[in-house]
């Protein structure tokens, strides 16, 4: 499945490293994939892959003792018309030109809504910082500019709610109101890190649609990071599949969904029940044995070697397998799939 | 929220009259009484002691009488003459006393808070804000000593430099000419000169502590998920630090400034004491000493009541500056 | 540093011992050349004409002005101070010689004659501490000469009659209180009618105008006012120790109140007693007796009440800063004519705390001052001299360190251990007393009983000198003896009857780290050493006060005072009626009132029965000075043979810190509440060398 | 199972069970304004052996039922009967301390949160045996054993015993947990959320595991979840709770096939599933969940809900029984027609 659309971030075979007294962790070692314009990618993987660094690289927001060490992470920019490319691992992170970037151009909505709003200023306080901030505008028009932004993602009553405090919205709320700081900009790329994971199952279902209808509206892209294999069934185009701050599989999500090569991948879709396939007692889940490796201790070769079920002795465990294009756009980095390139 | 105060201050009634009775009975433990602790001082410093003079004074001040009984007296006087009743050792009314040290003893705590302040959020953001960094253990190290090192040490060892190396009048707050004139601009310039000692003593200790609560705190919130969110917004890293963790951390502040009501009359006594400053401290001290029974139990009470009122004040600060206490209900 | 002739400590003493031993023949008070029966105050030098014809007993009126023909000396006659003079040129004050009285005081120079002018700076601890700025001014009816001889001073002279009952002061004429008003003998008389007869001002007749009964009842005198100028008591029963018993060296207020002034706080004397119960409830005080006494009268309180004193208050006590300046109708002179004080203004400053003290002592910024110094800091202050511009002149205290036995207390065993004499002795023994001089008092102290100074006309060395050597041998031969010779396993001492171990607690408010702390420590320590256990405890000083108040303290360690001129204040610790130095406060009570509760009712034998007849039959009933001081030698002997408390050393210095170029002071002065501390030498006598560089 | 349940005996009856919170108004003020009725007359069963789930929305009340039933919190109304192993047939909201600590015995709790539940300073020696020390069951050598057994029965080598919870994962710290409330030999286990903080892999692992223990020990659950999916796999049965009330319970494929409520419908519709070619719009419900301490006139649901009527403002429906063991709270339950979820071949 060919995407002819724009190349809008290319991230190459980025590392991003935490440099603690234990050890260190490569949180991301060795990322590589693309999102183009207005599309959604969705990335995958179970908590400590890399996947939230992997966002916070592209905003170059890594926190301490954190750092980029390596790769590359390509902004394909338009202003007014022209290209420009920008190296975003290149940027001074305060520095004028990336902070123009951060919260305009690449917006980021958050997991926890609860936490991720100040508890002590109003919603309308904090959308009308970035607006006023990349668009120089002034407090009024700010706040007439909050508020529509309030509307657009179904806040009811706006004008009242852009007074108010985080505490006093529920969780779907505040999940709107930080869709509405992150959109207030109109970003290109909007990274959505867990957006929903903190959310009732209806309230989730509200702010899927939303984002879907967003999208349709605003034409930017979604970067979608989530563990809800449902979610990305549902709202993705592609998929990214990372374990141990690799990406191990990447292609369309049909694909992944019903041609996943990855043995980790299949194992993650085998192991989620799933609502409606309630045929006999007892049935038990297909399980992926062990657990995930210690990030500072990981093991030679394929880092998912201890947990395949189709592991290679004195393949698997030595060789660190490459990424591998088995399919136009689909990727899967496992030595049992090397061949069929 | 009116109403909340009004029944806070409803509430307060029954507490302060009980407060009171303590604060009488306990000047009343020691044994012996003014008259008995007078005279011994008297013949401590070898003075005559005037018996005829002391039985005037017995009588004068009711100490004869039974504690129920001076107990009204006291608290009639307050509640129905504002009349604090008389210190035995000034011979000053007790209302007279305490309100003349109160300008002083406001002053220098108020500039001894904004100095501590002034100095110690600045750097325990900077410590925070650079933790583990070589400044962060200097001032971490500082701040441990400061915190360690008891206040009146420190006052001796300022004023013993800044006399012998410095050859500055030290002691109290004005040289001794100009106690007693009226306010010019020389004396202003005089206290400037003596202001620096207390001050800085007095700073430097809560300082240390507001540096270690300041750092704590913003330390606390500079991961909350709200500081990655303005990060994202692409805020200057200097002015969201401010904006976002800063003010939250000073919500604990704002929560304790209503204590700092009772350091009003109490506060760093033993530092006022060594520094010989004319603040309540000192006086307070020395009326528990002396077992001066009007003042000393005014003072009691007194600190009871700023602490309950500093109580109330911190709620209701912190309700001031915390929206989700505000909002609440 | 310029300075006059100093008087060292030593010629000090030398002098004063001299003084005390021509005073069995010549007595103090007394001039030598008047063997009269009667005892006749000696005269100013310059005395005046014939006194006036009695006028009229009517009092002055208080704002008319003394006659200027009354004075008929030039107007050369007095000098004054430049500040004085200038207000006599502005015609605000009358010229000197309408202020002095005729016949001025003259005050002795310790140096020299005086320069005009300058600041002398002190510190004070609040207004509890108001004794030094009083005892700076409080010398009045009479002095002390620097012999120790009691001579007049507000007083003209005084006659007594051979009993003792009839006293008769004669006041100097033309004396001003500091409003300009006559002193005359009606503010005696006014002291007399509305305060002391007044029993709502007065609810203990003042021992001063009253003489105790054999049934221990107090009548009060009758008093007789001849003329402005002549002040007559008569006692019921003889009064010889008149000045003593009303403070008459210091205060005059137990004398003489400047009624014109007082009389509109007075009840009975105001016409408006609505208008002053107002004024009393407006100060916040509850009776007009209590606002009078407590307020209206006390000179540091009170700035407006007419004084008499070198230096008036100018502000209050309870300020951080205490200022007093020059009365211009001080009443004395210099030698040469000089009105006094020569110091325009006196200043205190409030400290906090002692190190707050010493800061300003060697920062110089105290001029003299001995009360609150202590010799403890003595090398600080010395090592500071050069720093501060002072020196550190030595007075001697009257204090001792001493160790004193409860010989009433209510412990059986313990009480027959106390009263035994040779125990008491082989305690005396049992101490090193130069040892513990090194080691706690930098060997400054001498070793000694309790007794009075060699200064003193008391001293007596029979006493002074008795058992102080060190004899552990002779101590312990002496407990044997004495039927204590059985010892318990730890090698202490058991009572007779073989209980035990003969252990006391020693009570006392030294802290510990002090030097007294230590050295009752090494006391502790050499008891033990002769089988004894005594154990020291601090107590807070007001404990310390309950327990001996009832009789409930086995010993104490507490120091002895009074001691430069103990007839003066009774002799209250050689008698054992002082009973915060309780070596036996249960006697003291039962002598006081033998209905007390906690009164002991001493053995039948027991030497005090002597000590308090030599006193009530003898010494407290002779007028003449002289033989007071040869019947008190009775007490002394008792004292000497049965050392009823332990002293261990004595002649302790009084460092005075005297800021460089302030003159008239000297070394080896008696320091004692007696004598008026520091200020014995008197203080309207000190000047500064240079006083244009003191200016407050 | 479910065939044959019917025939099993009731171990857990729930009969009109309420709890009522006060509300002290805020922070200026301390007087009770009002109540929040989180739990407000559930009534439900559970034979032995088998799964109950309970699902709902955070703040629906499951958590506080479960808790209830255990009486960690007092219930402000309502019967709560057991079928007590030695003490027969017992309300719980009737028993003394003494028979409290008797029934504990039998009734055990799994936590959500594995990290905050196992005190960080006790080893698992002493975590997995308190229970058994407290009540006497076991000591010394003893006590080792049936550690070393429970740490076997759930996965975890016996060697650990000696170990501290901060040195497991958070799926072993969970099977800790698990071997705890196993200790005792339970008959009933409230499940709260017990997977909700596990990453996928481990919480089918846990899954698992707990199906496992069910059928080897005669295991009776209370699994409460938000989780449908995970409700679907592990329950016979299933309970739905919106705002304090049993909306609908029935057996599970039953309920999830051919739900009666609108609101089990709406919650069904929701869950995103897992297959990109079933791309679904959910029934996206309008506004809130409603606040329980001041909840809607007639059924709760009703302003979100789309088939609601007048009366079911006005009426609060009550809990009846529509088909065999079907249970469920709607006025218009017999007529509408609602959407399950669709049986589907899984994808793979």
């Amino acid at each position: 499945m060919n995407d002819n659309r724009e190349l809008l971030v290319e991230v190459k075979d980025l590392k991003t490293y935490f440099f603690l007294d234990e050890g260190t962790v490569k949180a991301v070692d060795g990322a590589d994939f693309n999102i183009r314009r207005g599309e959604t990618l969705g990335v995958v993987g179970e908590s400590g892959c890399g996947k939230s660094v992997t966002a916070r690289s592209i905003l170059n927001i890594v926190p301490k003792p954190g750092k980029t060490v390596a790769g590359e992470i390509l902004y394909h920019r338009k202003i007014k018309g022209a290209e420009q490319t920008l190296d975003l691992t290149q940027m001074a992170p305060q520095g004028d030109e990336m902070r123009g970037i951060r919260g305009a151009e690449i917006a980021m909505v958050f997991q926890e809504p609860m936490t991720s709003l100040s508890p002590v200023h109003t919603i309308g306080n904090q959308i009308g910082e970035a607006i006023r901030l990349h668009q120089g505008l002034d407090p009024d028009t700010a706040r007439d500019l909050a508020i529509k932004t309030l509307s657009l993602v179904g806040m009811p009553l706006p004008e009242r709610t852009i007074d108010q405090y985080a505490h006093q919205l529920s969780g779907g709320m505040r999940q709107r109101a930080m869709i509405a700081m992150a959109l207030s900009c109109h970003p290109s790329l909007l990274i959505a890190d867990e957006p929903t994971t903190a959310l009732d199952v209806t309230t989730e279902a509200q702010i899927l649609t939303l984002m879907r209808r967003l999208q349709d509206e605003l034409g930017m892209a979604i970067m979608y990071i989530t563990h809800n294999l449902g979610v990305v069934a549902q709202m993705t185009e592609r998929v990214v599949v990372m374990y141990m701050g690799k990406v191990v599989e990447q292609a369309d999500v049909d694909t992944i969904f019903y041609d996943a090569q990855h043995p980790y991948t299949r194992a993650l879709l085998q192991s989620i029940p799933r609502l409606g396939q309630k045929t006999h007692d007892r049935h038990r889940l297909a399980s992926i044995k062990g657990m995930v490796p210690d990030p500072y201790a990981l093991p030679k070769g394929c880092a998912f070697h201890p947990r395949c079920g189709a592991v290679k002795p004195g393949l698997c465990d030595q060789v660190e397998p490459t990424m591998v294009e088995i399919a136009p756009g689909h990727k899967v980095r496992c030595h049992l799939c090397a061949n069929r390139a | 929220m009116l109403g909340y105060i009004l029944r806070r201050i409803g509430m307060m009634i029954p507490t302060l009259i009980v407060i009171s009775m303590i604060s009488f009975i306990i000047i009343q433990l020691p044994p012996g009484d003014y008259l008995t602790s007078y005279a011994a001082t008297l013949r401590a410093t070898g003075d005559a002691v005037d018996e005829a003079e002391l039985a005037s004074l017995r009588e004068r001040y009711g100490l004869g009488e039974p504690i129920y009984v001076q107990y009204y007296k006291w608290m009639s006087g307050i509640l129905l003459r504002g009349d604090w009743g008389q210190s035995m050792e000034w011979r000053k009314p007790v209302k007279e006393l305490i309100w003349e040290r109160m300008a002083l003893t406001v002053f220098l705590s108020l500039i001894s808070i904004l100095v501590s302040w002034f100095v110690a959020i600045p750097v325990g953001v900077f410590s925070a804000t650079h933790q583990y960094s070589i400044p962060d253990y200097l001032f971490s190290a500082l701040s441990f000593i400061g915190a360690g090192t008891p206040g009146f040490m420190l006052a001796m060892v300022v004023m013993w430099v800044a006399m012998r190396q410095f050859g500055l009048n030290v002691g109290g707050l004005f040289s001794e000419e100009y106690i007693l004139e009226p306010w010019s601009w020389a004396k202003v310039v005089d206290m400037l000169k003596h202001l620096w000692i207390p001050v800085v003593v007095i700073a430097f200790e809560s300082t240390a502590g507001s540096i270690r609560t300041t750092r704590a705190n913003v330390l606390d919130e500079l991961n909350k998920p709200y500081v990655e969110t303005a990060r994202a917004k692409g805020l200057r890293e200097r002015n969201l630090v401010w904006k976002y963790p800063v003010r939250v951390a000073m919500n604990p502040f704002f929560s304790t400034v209503g204590w700092t009501l009772a350091g009003l009359i109490s506060g760093q006594t033993l530092i006022a004491v060594v520094l010989s400053l004319q603040t309540n401290g000192p006086m307070m001290l020395r009326a528990l000493r002396s077992q001066d029974m009007y003042l000393a139990g005014s003072f009691l009470f007194l600190l009871s009541v700023l602490t309950v009122i500093g109580t109330l004040v911190s709620d209701v600060l912190l309700a001031w500056v915390d929206p989700r206490i505000r909002m609440e209900g | 540093m310029k300075q006059g002739r100093k008087l060292t400590r030593r010629e000090f003493i030398q002098i004063s011992a001299l003084t005390a031993t021509g005073a069995v023949l010549a007595a103090c008070g007394q001039p030598t050349a008047t063997p009269a029966p009667a005892t006749k105050a000696p005269e100013a030098t310059k005395a005046p004409e014939a006194t006036k014809a009695p006028e009229a007993t009517k009092a002055p009126e208080a704002t008319k002005a003394p006659e200027p023909t009354a004075v008929p000396e030039p107007v050369s006659k007095f000098k004054e101070a430049p500040m004085l003079e200038e207000l006599v040129k502005a015609g605000t004050l009358p010229p000197v010689d309408e202020r002095l009285p005729m016949n001025p005081y003259i005050v002795e120079v310790a140096e020299s004659i005086g320069k005009y002018g300058g600041n002398w700076r002190r510190a004070f601890n609040g207004v509890s501490d108001r004794w030094g700025p009083t005892k700076l001014n409080d010398r009045t009816l009479a002095w002390f000469d620097k012999d120790l001889v009691m001579k007049p001073k507000l007083l003209e002279s005084w006659d007594v009659s051979p009993d003792a009952t009839t006293w008769t002061f004669h006041l100097r004429k033309g004396v001003k209180f500091s409003d300009g008003v006559p002193l005359t003998s009606e503010h005696f008389k006014w002291f007399f009618e509305y305060q002391v007869k007044n029993t709502e001002l007065t609810t203990t007749p003042p021992q001063s105008h009253a003489t105790r009964g054999a049934d221990g009842k107090w009548t009060i005198c009758e008093m007789e006012f001849p003329d402005d100028y002549t002040v007559v008591f008569k006692f019921a029963q003889p009064k010889p120790m008149l000045f003593y018993e009303g403070g008459g060296t210091r205060s005059i207020n137990g004398w003489l109140t400047p009624g014109h002034y007082m009389a509109q706080w007075h009840m009975d004397l105001v016409d408006d007693k609505a208008a002053l119960e107002a004024k009393v409830k407006e100060a916040g005080f509850d009776s007009w007796v209590q606002y009078f006494n407590d307020h209206r009268n006390r000179f540091d309180l009170n700035p407006d009440r007419p004084q008499i004193t070198p230096w008036l208050l100018k502000g209050s006590l309870a300020e951080e800063r205490f200022v007093m300046e020059r009365n211009p109708y001080y009443y004395a002179t210099d030698p040469e004519g000089n009105q006094v004080p020569y110091i325009d203004t006196v200043t205190h400053r409030l400290f906090e705390n002692a190190e707050m003290l010493n800061m300003w002592i060697i920062n110089g910024e105290i001029d003299y001052q001995a009360r609150h110094i202590t010799a403890g800091n003595y090398t600080l202050y010395k090592e500071n001299e050069e720093n501060g511009d002072y020196r550190v002149l030595v007075g001697v205290n009257a204090g001792h360190e001493s160790l004193q036995l409860n010989l009433s207390t209510k412990n059986p065993l313990l009480n027959e251990f106390f009263n035994t004499r040779d125990v008491r002795i082989a305690i005396s023994h049992a101490v090193n007393r130069d040892e513990i001089n090194e080691l706690c008092f930098n060997g400054l102290y001498t070793p000694r009983q309790y007794s009075p100074l060699p200064m003193s006309p008391n001293y007596y060395p029979k006493l002074s000198e008795a058992y102080i050597e060190y004899d552990p041998d002779k101590a312990n031969a002496l407990l044997d003896a004495a039927g204590y010779d059985k010892k318990g396993a730890d090698g202490i001492r058991l009572y007779k009857d073989g209980s035990g171990p003969i252990s006391f607690m020693v009570e006392g408010t030294a802290e510990a780290g002090t030097p007294e702390e230590d050295s009752v420590q090494l006391v502790c320590k050499y008891l033990e050493a002769v089988g004894i256990k005594a154990t020291y405890k601090y107590f807070e000083r007001a404990l310390y006060s309950e327990h001996y108040s009832a009789n409930e303290i086995e010993a104490a360690y507490w120091g002895g005072d009074r001691t430069v001129l103990p007839l003066v204040p009774g002799a209250i610790i050689f008698r054992g009626v002082q009973p915060d130095r309780p070596w036996c406060p249960g006697f003291g009570f039962y002598y006081n009132n033998p209905e007390d509760a906690n009164a002991v009712k001493p053995p039948d034998g027991h030497f005090i029965y002597k000590i308090w007849d030599i006193w009530d039959n003898q010494v407290a009933v002779e007028p003449d000075q002289a033989r007071q001081n040869k019947l008190f030698e009775g007490i002394l002997d008792i004292w000497a043979e049965e050392l009823p408390m332990i002293g261990l050393l004595g002649e302790k210095p009084s460092p005075t810190i005297a800021k460089n170029g302030f003159m008239n002071v000297l070394d080896g002065y008696p320091n004692d509440d007696t004598t008026g501390d520091e200020q014995f030498l008197q203080s309207e006598s000190f000047f500064w060398d240079d006083p244009e560089s003191h200016t407050a | 199972m479910a065939e044959n349940g019917a025939e099993r005996p009731l171990l857990l009856e729930v009969k009109g069970l309420k709890k009522y919170f006060p509300i002290r108004k805020g922070f200026f003020s301390t007087r009770t304004v009002g109540y929040v009725k989180a739990v407000d007359g559930v009534s439900f069963f559970i034979r032995e052996g088998e799964t109950l789930g309970l699902v709902g929305e955070s703040g629906c009340g499951k958590t506080t039922t479960g808790r209830l039933i255990l009486r960690a919190y007092e219930p402000t109304g309502g019967e709560i009967w057991f079928n007590d192993r030695k003490m027969g047939r017992v309300n719980v909201t009737n028993l003394d301390r003494q028979q409290l600590k008797q029934l504990r015995q039998n009734m055990q709790m799994i936590f959500q949160d594995p990290y905050s539940s196992l005190n960080p300073r006790m080893t698992l020696l002493q975590i997995v045996g308190e229970p058994l020390l407290v009540n006497g069951v076991a000591r010394g050598g003893d006590l080792q054993d049936r550690v070393a057994e429970l740490l076997r029965v759930v996965g975890l080598r016996p060697e650990y015993m000696t170990r501290y919870p901060h040195a497991f994962s958070g799926g072993q710290r969970q099977r800790i947990g698990v071997a705890r409330a196993l200790a005792l030999n339970p008959q009933l286990v409230v499940c709260d959320e017990p997977v909700s903080a596990l990453d996928v892999s481990i919480q089918a692992q846990t899954l698992n595991l707990l199906q496992d223990l069910q059928a080897e020990f005669g295991l009776t659950y209370l699994f409460v979840s938000h989780d449908l999916s995970v409700v679907e796999h592990i329950s016979d049965r299933v309970a739905v709770m919106y705002v304090g009330k049993l909306v609908e319970s029935a057996r599970t494929q039953q309920l999830f096939l051919k739900p009666l409520h609108p609101y089990t419908e709406a919650l069904l519709s929701a869950v995103p599933k897992p297959d990109p070619r079933r791309r679904t719009e959910p029934i996206v419900l309008q506004g809130d969940v409603a606040d329980p301490a001041n909840p809607p006139s007639g059924c709760y649901f009703h302003p979100r809900c789309r088939y609601a009527i007048e009366r079911c403002s006005q009426e609060e429906p009550q809990l009846r029984e529509l088909g065999e063991e079907h249970f469920v709270s709607c006025h218009r339950a017999d007529e509408l027609s609602l959407q399950g979820v669709a049986s589907a071949a899984m994808a793979v």
